[in-house]
């Protein structure tokens, strides 16, 4: 057991790549093998993933050196430097960990009977696994060019993803503008990485953090990881691609999409606390991303709620999730070198960003999972075509509300516990925000009653008399979502001295960070 | 001031590509270009790096009858390597995606064929 | 334990808010009791009137999901006819959206760097 | 109106980068060389290889050479998945 | 295409696959490696597609085969990096063994082909990965532009 959890944080990644490799193998095969494979494994991935947390939360930060003589080894004899890749999972990754466990063992179970009869499920079955490999890497690497390279596993496969229905134009459409946006984004993030290695030839996020002097090319590369990272997770301005993409994509794929900008975010919070630390103009920094997590809230409920495609206005509600998140993050980097101010109130700015997190990704992927049973059923997205299907989805129905709920911050819901952690710390830094975040929540039930209403209630419609429930896996699947969403909203203070604690421990201790890695100097 | 110019010219150069790439990507229309804008892209960021790792005057860093001098930096070389691959893959996924939307919309242009807005 | 109290405005505890709920369901459930006899099944009461026209079927009575909040958007016309201009479906602007977020907050870290 | 917004932001951006390029503080020919420098002088006895490149990307860094190889098979089956046959009815 | 150009292709794609399959196997040694040399194999099947048409190649390369072989070469890869993790996972464990565990004079030397570890197993693998998967992509690519589709 010591040594699976010595090994454990590159066994989370190469697990999944490994029976990516196979599974078009096994899939020649047998169908039925090919799924039990794949839930096996993302099971055990998935029981890795808790072991792991259990260690690092216990014993602190866990680092592993890819090819050296020793795991521990984090610099070699005879240099003053970290030479290899480094994985190096703190509490902010091993939370990240668990958000994309959960996640893709609910998308695998989601897909078995919803991809039923689609071509190709073989090829589905591999990108997906990449995709989790991919996002489980992005949060473990403690190596800036291996972030990149896992940026663009997740992009690429996600891309591929989005466009599985080639039979519908719009889900092409879809899958180009993710592909486009991703291979920009990336490729100026690489930009990014390549202006740091010229100055300091490092690539290692702790040695980079500790030589970090913050001159004038250091604040370009800021800008372009700030704007990227930005771009990717689906802030506003740069939300459009979001809206196209989720809303075209199976449903089990949006789920996933939705863990993989949460990735994205982890990385920004990645470089901005820890990568530039102190050394940055912490209160400039921390504006610029309140100003984006504001418009993102603002801008992406007023436009939820002019949507009448489903998912496109559950997508919106993304954007406007993710807003809260940032405001959060912004409020806790900006007052990050104020010692005082950051106890009384930025740690818990943090921690409800990063309690809201994993709810985000429980109650929008519960959502999801929703407007995907319905479009199973009735075969349509169109609100305007929808109604009376209460009557007969009664479980759909019954999920949809409590995502709603949950999703606009009402009681006793896990949306609204962390919720107002961010509304109570952010008052003190700025009342304003709060005010607006208090406005935005309203909105947001706005509309979800009226997705509720015009899809659920009302007499029966003609011509959906003979609509049926959606099958037991896809059943199984929301109800996964459902029961831990409830348990995490009757017992938030549990979940959050647990997890959410330890996540921003870390966050905000750039030091330990530093150590782990260069303490080690000979 | 013009000296550091000439002395950095390569880097400037790869600013410049990057540019040029940045300029395709947000004036024209047509999808291949599109492509065609990302991969100037990439190569600009592969300028770059490999601009970063060369020494006054150095080899090749591979020691089979390496004549004597310095080395230039191998790890830049190796992340070029990794990005010309994954931009290769990249554009061979987006040209897959640009068929499949001629085929249904029977148009090139990034805004004739785009189905979903607001 | 289940409680999150660290600003000391107030405090939030799911088991309290619990309680509370089920004595205002009970509440509600008395109100409804009262109420529940005088309810008979399959008379006039249980039908729908409508000034006694006769009912238009389900799909004309379905109110549609693109009516809901008529006046809504009717009052922030102005806003919403700027906001959905911006979003065109074109793949060119959001690269332009990405540059142009680049350059300003670049300018802004320039002025900071500028001025202190 | 788009046209002059789009202009205006490229040059900004352009204008930072170049600047950049000015003020980098090691100038062209003379990199910082730490890690690399390391590299160079113990590939032969660690990995091996002649070739340093060779025991950096199959090596030193590994990793991300399997991530490029992920990255290359999932570009392959994403468009053998996309392109694929027997898809249902098109609808544009 | 023309018949001479069909001949040429035809006696060209041996030392193609020769030249290639060298770039692969040396690659620990002089420059190049999995990737340069499987595009460069991977450029002659395009030369065998400009030649002949898709049509004709796809009846001998099967996408079930290719995608055979790429799956087998990334396994081949990874399992090489798993084979490592009684240390740690990537740990060149072949350096100093009997198989290809050659390790070369510091400096300047001519070179042998025995060294590298596992350097050459995993050119190897990326290789063949790299040679199937460019092969099946262009493959398709050609064949669903020119209107048939791949099976």
């Amino acid at each position: 057991m010591a040594t699976l959890i010595e090994h454990s944080s590159i066994l989370i990644i190469a697990v999944p790549l490994l029976i990516a490799f196979l599974t078009p193998l096994i899939g020649m095969a047998s169908k039925k093998a090919r799924n039990a494979v794949v839930i096996v494994g993302l099971s055990f991935v998935a029981f890795l993933v808790f072991a792991l947390a259990r260690d690092v939360i216990l014993n602190g930060i866990h680092t592993y050196t890819l090819g050296a003589t020793s795991p521990s080894l984090t610099i070699p004899e005879g240099a003053m430097m970290p030479i290899r890749i480094i994985l190096e999972v703190d509490g902010v990754s091993v939370f990240m960990g668990i958000v994309v466990a959960i996640v893709s063992l609910v998308a695998v179970v989601y897909s078995l009977s919803s991809m039923k009869g689609e071509t190709g499920q073989n090829r589905f079955y591999t990108l997906l696994l990449l995709m989790v490999a991919g996002a489980f890497g992005m949060v473990f690497t403690g190596d800036l060019f291996n972030l990149f390279v896992f940026l663009e596993i997740t992009s690429i496969s996600g891309a591929a993803l989005v466009a599985f229905k080639t039979r519908f134009a719009d889900s092409q459409e879809g899958g180009f503008k993710y592909i486009v946006v991703s291979a920009v984004a990336s490729l100026m993030v690489l930009f990014a990485i390549s202006l740091l290695y010229a100055q300091y030839n490092l690539l290692n996020i702790g040695a980079l953090a500790a030589a970090m002097q913050y001159t004038m090319l250091d604040r370009i590369a800021l800008v372009i990881l700030i704007a990227a990272f930005a771009m990717k997770l689906g802030g506003v301005p740069m939300h459009m691609w979001l809206s196209d993409t989720y809303s075209v994509a199976p449903v089990s794929i949006t789920v996933l999409l939705i863990t993989v900008s949460q990735a994205s975010m982890y990385a920004l919070m990645r470089i901005g606390f820890i990568l530039y630390g102190v050394t940055l103009d912490l209160a400039v920094v921390g504006w610029i991303i309140i100003a984006i997590g504001i418009l993102s809230m603002f801008i992406g409920v007023t436009m939820a709620v002019r949507q009448t495609d489903i998912t496109r206005l559950i997508a919106y509600n993304c954007v406007c999730e993710s807003g809260f998140m940032l405001v959060g993050f912004g409020v806790g980097l900006a007052v990050l070198g104020n010692h005082t101010a950051l106890r009384t109130y930025g740690t818990t700015a943090i921690s409800g960003a990063i309690f809201h997190m994993i709810n985000h990704a429980l109650f929008e992927g519960l959502l999801f999972l929703v407007a995907g049973a319905i479009f199973y059923r009735i075969g349509t997205r169109d609100l305007n075509r929808m109604g009376g299907l209460g009557h007969t989805m009664k479980f759909t129905a019954a999920f949809f509300l409590l995502g709603a709920l949950a999703s606009s911050g009402l009681p006793p819901f896990n949306g609204f516990a962390s919720k107002i952690l961010i509304y109570e710390s952010v008052y003190q830094f700025n009342p304003v925000l709060t005010i607006i975040g208090i406005l935005v929540s309203i909105i947001t039930l706005a509309v979800f009653v009226k997705a509720f209403f015009s899809a659920f209630t009302g007499a029966v419609l003609p011509k959906y008399e003979d609509i049926k429930e959606v099958p037991k896996t896809m059943i199984a699947a929301m109800t996964i979502f459902a029961v831990i969403i409830i348990i995490f909203g009757l017992f938030p203070g549990l979940i959050v001295d647990w997890i959410v604690r330890p996540a921003t421990d870390a966050l905000v201790d750039q030091a330990s960070y530093i150590n782990t890695i260069m303490g080690a100097i000979p | 001031m013009i000296e550091t110019l000439i002395r950095n010219f390569p880097l400037v150069a790869a600013v410049v590509l990057m540019g040029i790439g940045l300029y395709i990507l947000i004036f024209k229309r047509n999808l291949i270009k599109i492509v065609m804008g990302i991969t100037i892209l990439s190569s600009s960021v592969n300028l770059f790096l490999v601009t970063l790792g060369y020494r006054t005057g150095g080899i090749a860093p591979i020691y089979t009858d390496a004549p004597e001098g310095l080395m230039v930096l191998p790890v830049v070389q190796a992340l070029t390597l990794t990005n010309i691959v994954i931009a290769v893959a990249t554009s061979a996924l987006i040209l897959s995606l640009v068929i499949r939307i001629y085929r249904h919309t029977g148009s090139l242009d990034s805004k004739k064929s785009r189905r979903m807005k607001g | 334990m289940t409680l999150i109290a660290e600003s000391g405005y107030e405090f939030w505890n799911p088991i309290i808010w619990l309680i509370t709920f089920a004595v205002v369901m009970v509440i509600v459930y008395f109100f409804r009791k009262r109420g529940v006899e005088k309810y008979k099944k399959g008379e006039d009461q249980t039908k729908i009137f409508l000034c006694g026209e006769e009912v238009p079927g389900a799909e004309q009575r379905q109110v549609r999901g693109g009516n809901v909040y008529w006046g809504f958007f009717e009052t922030l016309k102005e806003y919403y006819d700027g906001i959905v201009r911006l979003h065109t479906g074109i793949v060119n602007d959001y690269v332009v959206w990405f540059v142009a977020v680049m350059a300003i907050s670049a300018i802004i870290l320039l002025i900071v760097k500028l001025v202190g | 109106m788009r046209q002059f917004f789009a202009w205006l932001c490229l040059i900004v951006l352009m204008v930072f980068l170049v600047i950049g390029g000015f003020k980098m503080i090691h100038p062209f020919g003379e990199p910082p060389s730490a890690m690399d420098q390391y590299i160079i002088d113990n590939s032969q006895k660690e990995a091996g290889s002649n070739n340093v490149v060779a025991a950096v990307v199959f090596d030193y860094r590994g990793f991300d050479t399997l991530g490029e190889a992920t990255v290359l098979f999932a570009a392959v089956t994403g468009v053998l998945l996309v392109l694929r046959a027997g898809a249902k009815k098109e609808e544009a | 295409m023309s018949k001479i150009v069909r001949t040429v292709a035809n006696q060209l794609m041996l030392f193609v696959l020769v030249f290639g399959l060298y770039v692969i196997m040396h690659g620990h040694v002089t420059p190049g490696g999995g990737f340069q040399g499987g595009a460069v194999i991977a450029s002659g099947v395009v030369m065998l597609i400009v030649a002949f048409g898709s049509g004709q190649i796809k009846k001998s390369l099967r996408e079930r085969r290719l995608s055979l072989v790429e799956s087998s070469g990334a396994l081949l890869f990874i399992l090489v990096a798993f084979a490592g993790i009684g240390t740690v996972f990537f740990y060149n464990f072949l350096v100093g063994s009997r198989i290809f565990g050659g390790i070369p004079p510091t400096g300047s030397n001519p070179g042998d082909v025995w060294t590298g570890g596992v350097i050459p197993l995993m050119n190897l693998g990326v290789g063949l990965k790299v040679i199937a998967g460019l092969s099946a992509a262009v493959l398709a690519l050609a064949l669903f532009s020119s209107g048939e589709e791949m099976e």
